[in-house]
């Protein structure tokens, strides 16, 4: 296989919260161009892990690799983004008082450095960068009304947006379709889909449905570590996580 | 020698009125975070009450249990400063939970107000109380002479803090408080009324202010203005000590009257003031949250 | 946008031409003394633009504004004093204060437009080193404020402290001269006055470009998210402290502007009690507006030389109250109120964004 | 898009509350203004029969403390003034400002006063910064300006009036007797401030002069209220006499803890400049009891002017008020004020300064005396003692009025001080 | 004993629970089963009052508690035990305990009854330990008794089994059908494991979306058409 290249890869890392190991010695390998999901109970730590790989959280031990020669541990957050790694979070965090149309502009990938932000003006290509989004997300209508007005999906949709104009080589999405009806999910999932055609995306989900649908590979994780990880029906088939996760059928 | 033990005395003093000014806000501001900038005039208050009450004594009680009128102040002092304090709760601190900069601003009126009130009611001059009479003069030993004012309120602001300590970790009140601190929602779950805690523990932090205020009158002015010369040290000691902790708050003002009185000593005053300043940025550069601070999942953001 | 608002001479463009207007021919239906109000209200105006490029469009609250301001009033003070002086002699506070001869650091003053420059200069340094101190390591929301609350008191402290240098709490006062111009004549101060007005248009419209662009976008984002920028890449730490000092160079240059028409710089006008007043006049114009801070600059010190020049009492009591109103109960300030009134009247046909309220975030 | 009345609406309310501002203010200098006057009801040209003086002193903030008490007895003196037909035929209005203890707001509601209200005179200021702050205003506008404080000296504007004392009538008096009655060893102890700091530097002139022994000399910041720590190095160095030119509160923490540390005015002495009856009723009299001051007027000062003029103030403003050398002070400059305009017939500032040269006064405090030169007035200089019921025993006076030399040129100690000066 | 009218619960513009109609009858244990993210826990908020529903209303002993606060629920006889467990880390084991004494008023320590140790003994051994120093496990049996002690007569428990090991999942099982048994205490248990489900449970629905797809008795319940909805 030519494209199962190494994106992320984190190293035996640990994270520890006053003495609770939210991840404990997690070995992780994200491959390129894939629809990545990432399953388990609550508190498996699943968002930790995210968190770890776009530096919101400080690991106590071990290494991300990204590309194969970044190591994030030692990045902070905001240098993280401009190497190519751009993260959704769980509640929609986009910037209510600014317009749609605003909220993407700033999160063109650009120079986001004081000087270059101060003298920014907006180029055909960004144009038209943006109007292509606002199509792909169906938020052209409203892309003069503020942020804060939109439906939670909508918002959800925006900062899909956001993420993917960052043009990032790997997208992080933290449970994109909670609160969507039925439309809207699908409308999402094919989205996902769409954006992974020429990056990794790297998905936090509960709806299984939705993960049999749009994965390419599933990894599971239970109590800080890594249970299994595979195509979703080797996942399916998996005892352990019939055990832990998605209920045991009588024998 | 004697030098170093008085220096080291002066420092525990005031250290021991920081800590005594600081209680109260480490209360609202470190376990609530509301910014009560009225704080200084709950101070005020307290000082008012002593004054008030020690001129009922003079009128009405006879000379021989003048000196009884201080003991009678502090709880009187406390009681009419929370007083004060569920007042300013109810009526304004519990729209600004969520807006702790404001809550700055909007009880910076509340102060300004409270200072007027207190010129329209005291007038604009300073009013004096007569230090009861079994704190004055001083414990001697050899020749040192250390104040017998100031060891009270060493002693007072000890008490204060015990008391804090066991309402805190000792009582179902005190219990309920740090439950709902730790996590409200839970707490409310399980029965407990946190708007009750609320207003409770906002007005034992303002009936502590009380309580300063009432032991200021033994070493400093009573006036309308008097909480200003305090409320900005006040905080500092909560930021020092880090926000959510009473122990910090007993670090943070030990280690500032410390150093303030050890800086003071071999320079001057305002010298001391601007480097012990210094030392409070420099320190937050170290420890961002103050000295004592716990890193959790919930801090985070 | 703008051919939009073309079609109608009453658009908001217009009227803040308008508006300009009438302050440039103020000087002809005013009194010297009112004029010279006004031209105090105006320096307020200009500080008060950079305050809410950091308080309102970023989120950062500063309850140390007065030095800046101070620290520019003084840099002209210091220039004033010098020419009143002469070139050969001491200012006179520094003869009684046991000075023999000119510090090192009011020398660079002797030169106006070393003096201007420095005016600015200072704040800026000042500000741009506690800025990266404090921001960098994420003292952020409270522990900022109360930490530029306690800066102002050393700053006081300091002033006040070292007499022979500043004038201790006289401040610098009995000037004379400005390029050789009679400070107190009619002509001379029309002519500050005007400067004021223009230098306010200019802060005005520069801020106004400023917010308008990416840099704009980017504050709100920090005031409203600062966590989600860094997600997208942004540093808010300099942006913070660019603000920061930029709204302190503003101060600076306003602190000149003051202290050319009312003749005196003392700590008294740096201290706690400004700082936090200079808040709130961005609070009662309403923060995030460029225009309301402005408008509540001029309306507050206006109400307060009208109010206290009768009832010192109740002035008090108003400004408390004013405090507490407008935090708790319009946090929108006056502009929030006239937006009300504008959705009412344009009612349905205006095609503002106007359904949920969004909350800002100023904490 | 349709017009939008709203930005309309906005500019107009702004616009119109600055002119308002504006034209309502030139609509103040006509006696409509005068809520606090006490003038009568005339009817018609008020300008024929009403003289307009301003009273300025800070009435809200920190000096409201002191200031406020000098408002009240300026406005005694002038409804007595009017009561006895007021001068040149004419009632006085005054026209009442706050300073609120800001100087730049002194300097402007000078300019105010002057400017918009045309008022004769100022009555106003305590602090030497604010004086400071008015003194180019009042030279501007040739306006005149009474000031009731004793203060550091070393100024003399054609445009103001002195009525407290200059440093030769209080201060220089106090060192001289102190080191004559109580020791040679001094302690300087003052708030970081200008009247201190001046007032110390002309003290240790006249120390070195007289060979006495300077054994520290500490400020502290305005409004400190922790004197622990000078109070340790005042009891290394074994002063006899703490000489204290301390502000306001800081007088009261400083007072309760010298007490607090055992010591008494027979270990220590204290000599205040700036403390006087009402300020020891802050302190509380039993803290202070035995300490002395300096000053040239106490409640107690036994003259017939002064038991008529305490009781007129307490009559005014009640009993338990206490006067003091700057209530004094405020209350004879109106009357040395009427007394000039009366001389010179109109309140033209040039002719009322002309006749007040050498004008003289049975003030409270005893005779008072303008100096032609210097605007300042003679005064007796009276060392007393602070007693149990707060009052002041006068404990030595300087017999007759003392000649005021702000720039203390008749010493010779004082040559370095005041030649830098080049007055 | 609680009755769901029409309820709807979402959070800004979207639902998350859609028209849910249920029923609690006394001294009975109904399971809500679901994979995740379908709403279950959405749900229980509802019911505890940490959310308020957009339409819909709760009836408890025939009481409208729609808008009521949690806190009065609470003393009215709800006890929950949360997603998570939600121990107060800094407070002791016994002190966590106390806190859940509120509901019935009382905060005297003899309060606690000596059965809520026998349960779970480990709470008596670390009675003065930090409830945040508690194993994952300990800490659920913590919330179960903190919930226990003020002796509800409705039991809200989400997903009490859940990241545990073994051993105490038998235990907490145990110790609810003692409960149920005893104490005649009507229960809401959100599991996602159909055995443990059908080994305590008298009445099972299931929720995917936001919606109730199936409902049944134990007894007549057919594993099928749960799996159907359960499994992946």
């Amino acid at each position: 296989m030519i494209s199962s290249q190494t994106v992320l890869e984190s190293k035996k890392i640990t994270v520890e919260f006053s003495g609770f190991k939210a991840i404990s010695n997690l070995d992780f390998k994200v491959t390129n161009n894939k629809v990545h999901f990432l399953i388990g109970p609550n508190g498996a730590g699943k968002t930790t892990l995210l968190d770890v790989i776009c530096g919101k959280t400080q690991v106590s031990q071990g290494k991300v690799v990204y590309m194969e020669d970044q190591n994030l541990v030692k990045l902070k957050d905001f240098k993280i983004v401009h190497i190519g790694i751009s993260r959704k979070f769980q509640t929609p965090s986009i910037f209510q008082n600014l317009t749609v149309y605003d909220n993407l502009i700033i999160a063109l990938k650009q120079d986001k450095g004081l000087w270059a932000t101060i003298t920014a003006k907006i180029t055909k290509n960004q144009q038209k960068d943006i109007e292509e989004m606002l199509h792909l997300t169906g938020l052209i209508d409203e892309k003069d009304q503020q942020a804060g007005a939109l439906s939670h999906g909508q918002k959800q949709w925006l900062e899909i947006a956001m993420v993917l104009l960052q043009d990032p080589g790997l997208v992080l999405l933290d449970e994109p379709i909670a609160g969507m009806s039925k439309d809207e999910r699908m409308k999402t999932g094919e989205m996902i889909r769409e954006i992974a055609k020429d990056r990794t995306v790297l998905i936090v989900e509960h709806d299984m449905d939705f993960v049999k649908e749009y994965a390419d590979i599933v990894t599971v994780m239970h109590g800080g570590q890594l249970l299994c990880q595979g195509s979703m029906e080797e996942i399916q088939n998996d005892p352990r996580v019939r055990e832990v996760y998605l209920g045991r059928k009588e024998d | 020698m004697s030098g170093t033990i008085l220096t080291l005395f002066n420092g525990l003093s005031l250290g021991s009125i920081l800590l005594l000014i600081a209680l109260g806000l480490a209360v609202t501001f470190g376990l609530m975070k509301v910014i009560n900038m009225a704080h200084g005039e709950l101070i005020m208050i307290g000082a008012y009450v002593t004054y008030v009450i020690q001129s009922l004594f003079l009128k009405y009680v006879p000379e021989s249990f003048f000196d009884l009128y201080f003991l009678l102040s502090i709880p009187i002092a406390f009681l009419i400063a929370a007083g004060f304090g569920i007042l300013l709760e109810v009526s304004l601190i519990r729209f600004l939970y969520k807006r702790p900069l404001d809550s700055l601003l909007a009880t910076y009126g509340v102060g300004l107000m409270l200072q007027q009130l207190a010129r329209s009611i005291f007038g604009a001059p300073n009013v004096g109380v007569q230090s009861p009479g079994f704190l004055n003069g001083g414990l001697t030993i050899g020749n040192l002479v250390l104040p017998y004012s100031r060891i009270f309120i060493l002693s007072l602001s000890i008490l204060c803090l015990v008391a804090i300590f066991l309402y805190f970790y000792r009582t179902a009140n005190g219990r309920r408080v740090r439950a709902v601190m730790q996590n409200r929602q839970m707490a409310e779950c399980l029965g407990v009324q946190t708007r009750r805690v609320d207003l409770g523990t906002f007005a034992i932090g303002s009936g502590f202010a009380g309580i300063a205020g009432c032991a200021l009158t033994l070493l400093g002015p009573i006036g309308p203005t008097i909480g200003t010369y305090y409320i900005i040290d006040a905080f500092m000691v909560v930021v020092v000590g880090g926000v959510g902790a009473l122990i910090g708050a007993v670090v943070g003002a030990f280690g500032i009257g410390f150093f303030n009185t050890i800086f003071e000593f071999f320079t001057s005053a305002t010298i001391g003031k601007v480097l012990v300043f210094m030392l409070i940025i420099a320190f937050l550069q170290w420890r961002p949250s103050g000295l004592v601070s716990s890193r959790s999942r919930a801090l985070d953001e | 946008m703008g051919k939009i608002m073309n079609q109608s001479i009453f658009n908001k463009k217009n009227l803040l031409l308008l508006g300009f207007i009438v302050l440039l021919i103020a000087p002809l239906f005013l009194t010297d003394f009112r004029l010279n109000l006004l031209g105090k209200y105006l320096a307020f105006a200009i500080l008060v633009i950079g305050l809410d490029l950091l308080w309102g469009y970023t989120g950062v609250l500063s309850l140390g504004h007065g030095i800046f301001f101070g620290i520019g009033a003084y840099a002209m003070g210091m220039y004033l004093k010098l020419e009143a002086a002469g070139t050969t002699k001491l200012p006179d506070f520094m003869a009684w204060s046991g000075v023999q001869e000119l510090p090192f650091i009011w020398v660079p003053f002797q030169n106006p437009i070393l003096a201007i420059i420095l005016g600015i200069f200072i704040p800026v340094m000042i500000a741009l080193l506690l800025g990266l101190l404090t921001f960098r390591n994420r003292i952020n929301g409270v522990y900022f404020t109360i930490l530029s609350q306690a800066l102002v008191v050393v700053v006081v402290t300091l002033f006040v402290g070292q007499q022979g240098l500043t004038g201790g709490t006289n401040g610098l006062t009995s000037f004379n001269t400005i390029f050789g111009f009679l400070l107190a004549s009619t002509t001379t101060q029309t002519v500050i006055y005007l400067i004021t007005a223009a230098v306010l248009a200019m802060v005005y419209f520069a801020s106004k470009v400023l917010i308008n662009g990416r840099l704009g976008q980017v504050l709100i984002g920090i005031r409203d998210g600062e966590n989600r920028l860094r997600f997208l890449g942004y540093d808010p730490a300099i942006f913070k402290t660019f603000i920061y000092a930029l709204s302190a160079g503003i101060a600076g240059l306003a602190g000149m502007l003051f202290v050319l028409q009312v003749g005196i710089i003392s700590p008294t006008m740096m201290g706690i009690i400004p700082s936090i007043e200079m808040v709130l006049w961005v609070a009662l114009g309403g923060r995030g507006t460029l225009i309301g801070p402005v408008l509540g600059a001029i309306l507050v010190n206006w109400a307060k030389t009208t109010f206290s020049e009768s009832y010192p009492d109740i002035w008090l009591y108003f400004l408390g109250l004013m405090f507490v109103i407008v935090v708790v109960f319009l946090p929108d300030g006056l502009m929030g109120l006239f937006k009300k009134f504008q959705k009412r009247w344009s009612g349905l046909h205006d095609k503002q964004p106007n359904s949920t309220r969004v909350e800002k975030n100023y904490s | 898009m349709k017009v939008k009345p709203f930005y309309l609406f906005l500019l107009m309310v702004a616009f119109t509350t600055i002119i308002a501002a504006c034209s309502g203010g030139n609509g103040a200098s006509t006696p409509e203004e005068g809520s606090s006057g006490s003038t009568e009801g005339t009817s018609g040209s008020d300008d024929e029969d009403v003289i307009e003086v301003g009273i300025l002193h800070s009435l809200s903030g920190t000096m409201a403390i002191s200031e406020t008490s000098v408002h009240d007895a300026e406005l005694l003196a002038i409804n007595e003034i009017n009561a006895n037909g007021g001068v040149l035929g004419k009632q006085i209005k005054p026209v009442i400002e706050d300073g609120a203890s800001d100087w730049p707001t002194f300097a402007e509601k000078a300019k105010k006063l002057l400017q918009q209200d045309k008022v004769a005179a100022i009555f106003g200021g305590w602090t030497s910064a604010s004086r400071k702050a008015m003194l180019p205003v009042v030279e501007e506008s040739n306006g005149l300006l009474w000031y009731p404080v004793q203060y550091e000296g070393m100024e003399s504007s054609p445009n103001i009036f002195y009525t407290g004392a200059a440093p030769n009538q209080q201060i220089v008096p106090a060192v001289d007797w102190l080191l004559e009655n109580r020791g040679t060893k001094f302690y300087l102890l003052g708030s970081d401030y200008v009247f201190p700091r001046t007032a110390n530097a002309a003290i240790k002139a006249q120390l070195e002069d007289a060979g006495a022994d300077l054994v520290g000399e500490e400020y502290t910041p305005l409004g400190h209220t922790d004197y622990n720590t000078v109070i340790a190095k005042i009891k290394s160095e074994k002063p006899d006499v703490i000489f204290n030119t301390l502000n306001g509160d800081s007088n009261v923490a400083f007072f309760k803890q010298l007490k607090d540390a055992g010591i008494t005015s027979e270990d220590i002495t204290v000599l205040s400049v700036s403390v006087a009856e009402e300020e020891v009723r802050g302190i509380g009299a039993d803290v202070i009891a035995g300490h002395l001051t300096s000053w040239n007027y106490y409640q107690t000062t036994e003259t017939p002017e002064n038991s008529e003029f305490v009781e007129a103030y307490k009559a005014a403003y009640g009993e338990d008020r206490v006067t003091a050398d700057p209530i004094e002070a405020g209350y004879f400059g109106v009357y040395l004020w009427a007394a000039a305009v009366e001389k010179a017939g109109t309140t033209d500032v040039d002719a009322v300064k002309e006749a007040a040269k050498e004008l003289e006064f049975q003030a409270p405090g005893g005779l008072v005396k303008v100096d032609g030169e210097n605007q300042h007035v003679y005064k007796t200089v009276r060392i007393g003692e602070v007693q149990g019921d707060g009052q002041i025993k006068e404990l030595w006076n300087s017999g007759e009025p003392v000649k005021p030399d702000p720039f203390l040129k008749g010493f010779d100690w004082a040559s370095g001080l005041a030649e830098s000066l080049g007055q | 004993m609680l009755e769901l009218e029409n309820l709807q619960v979402g959070y800004g513009e979207s639902m998350v629970v859609r028209n849910i109609q249920l029923k609690v009858k006394e001294s009975q244990v109904v399971c809500i089963m679901g994979r995740n993210g379908v709403g279950k826990t959405t749900l229980i908020k509802a019911i505890m009052g940490i959310l308020l529903p957009k339409s819909g209303n709760i009836l408890f002993k025939n009481d409208n508690i729609t808008k009521k606060s949690p806190s009065h629920r609470a003393r009215k006889g709800i006890g929950y035990v949360p997603q998570g467990r939600e121990i107060f880390p800094k407070l002791t084991v016994y002190e966590n305990l106390l806190i859940g004494l509120e509901a019935s008023g009382g905060t005297k320590k003899n309060l606690i009854q000596e059965d809520i140790y026998e349960y779970f003994p480990i709470l008596k051994e670390f009675k003065n330990r930090n409830g945040g120093d508690l194993s994952g496990g300990q800490q659920q049996q913590l919330a179960i008794a903190r919930a226990l002690v003020s002796n509800p007569s409705f039991l809200l428990l989400d997903e009490p089994t859940e990241g545990i090991q073994p051993n105490i999942v038998a235990d907490i099982q145990r110790v609810i059908r003692d409960i149920k048994e005893k104490n005649k205490t009507s229960m809401i248990l959100v599991e996602q494991n159909l055995d443990y489900a059908k080994s305590v449970a008298d009445y099972i629905y299931v929720v995917d979306h936001g919606s109730i797809v199936y409902e049944s008795s134990v007894d007549e319940l057919k594993d099928e058409d749960v799996y159907r909805y359960l499994s992946v």
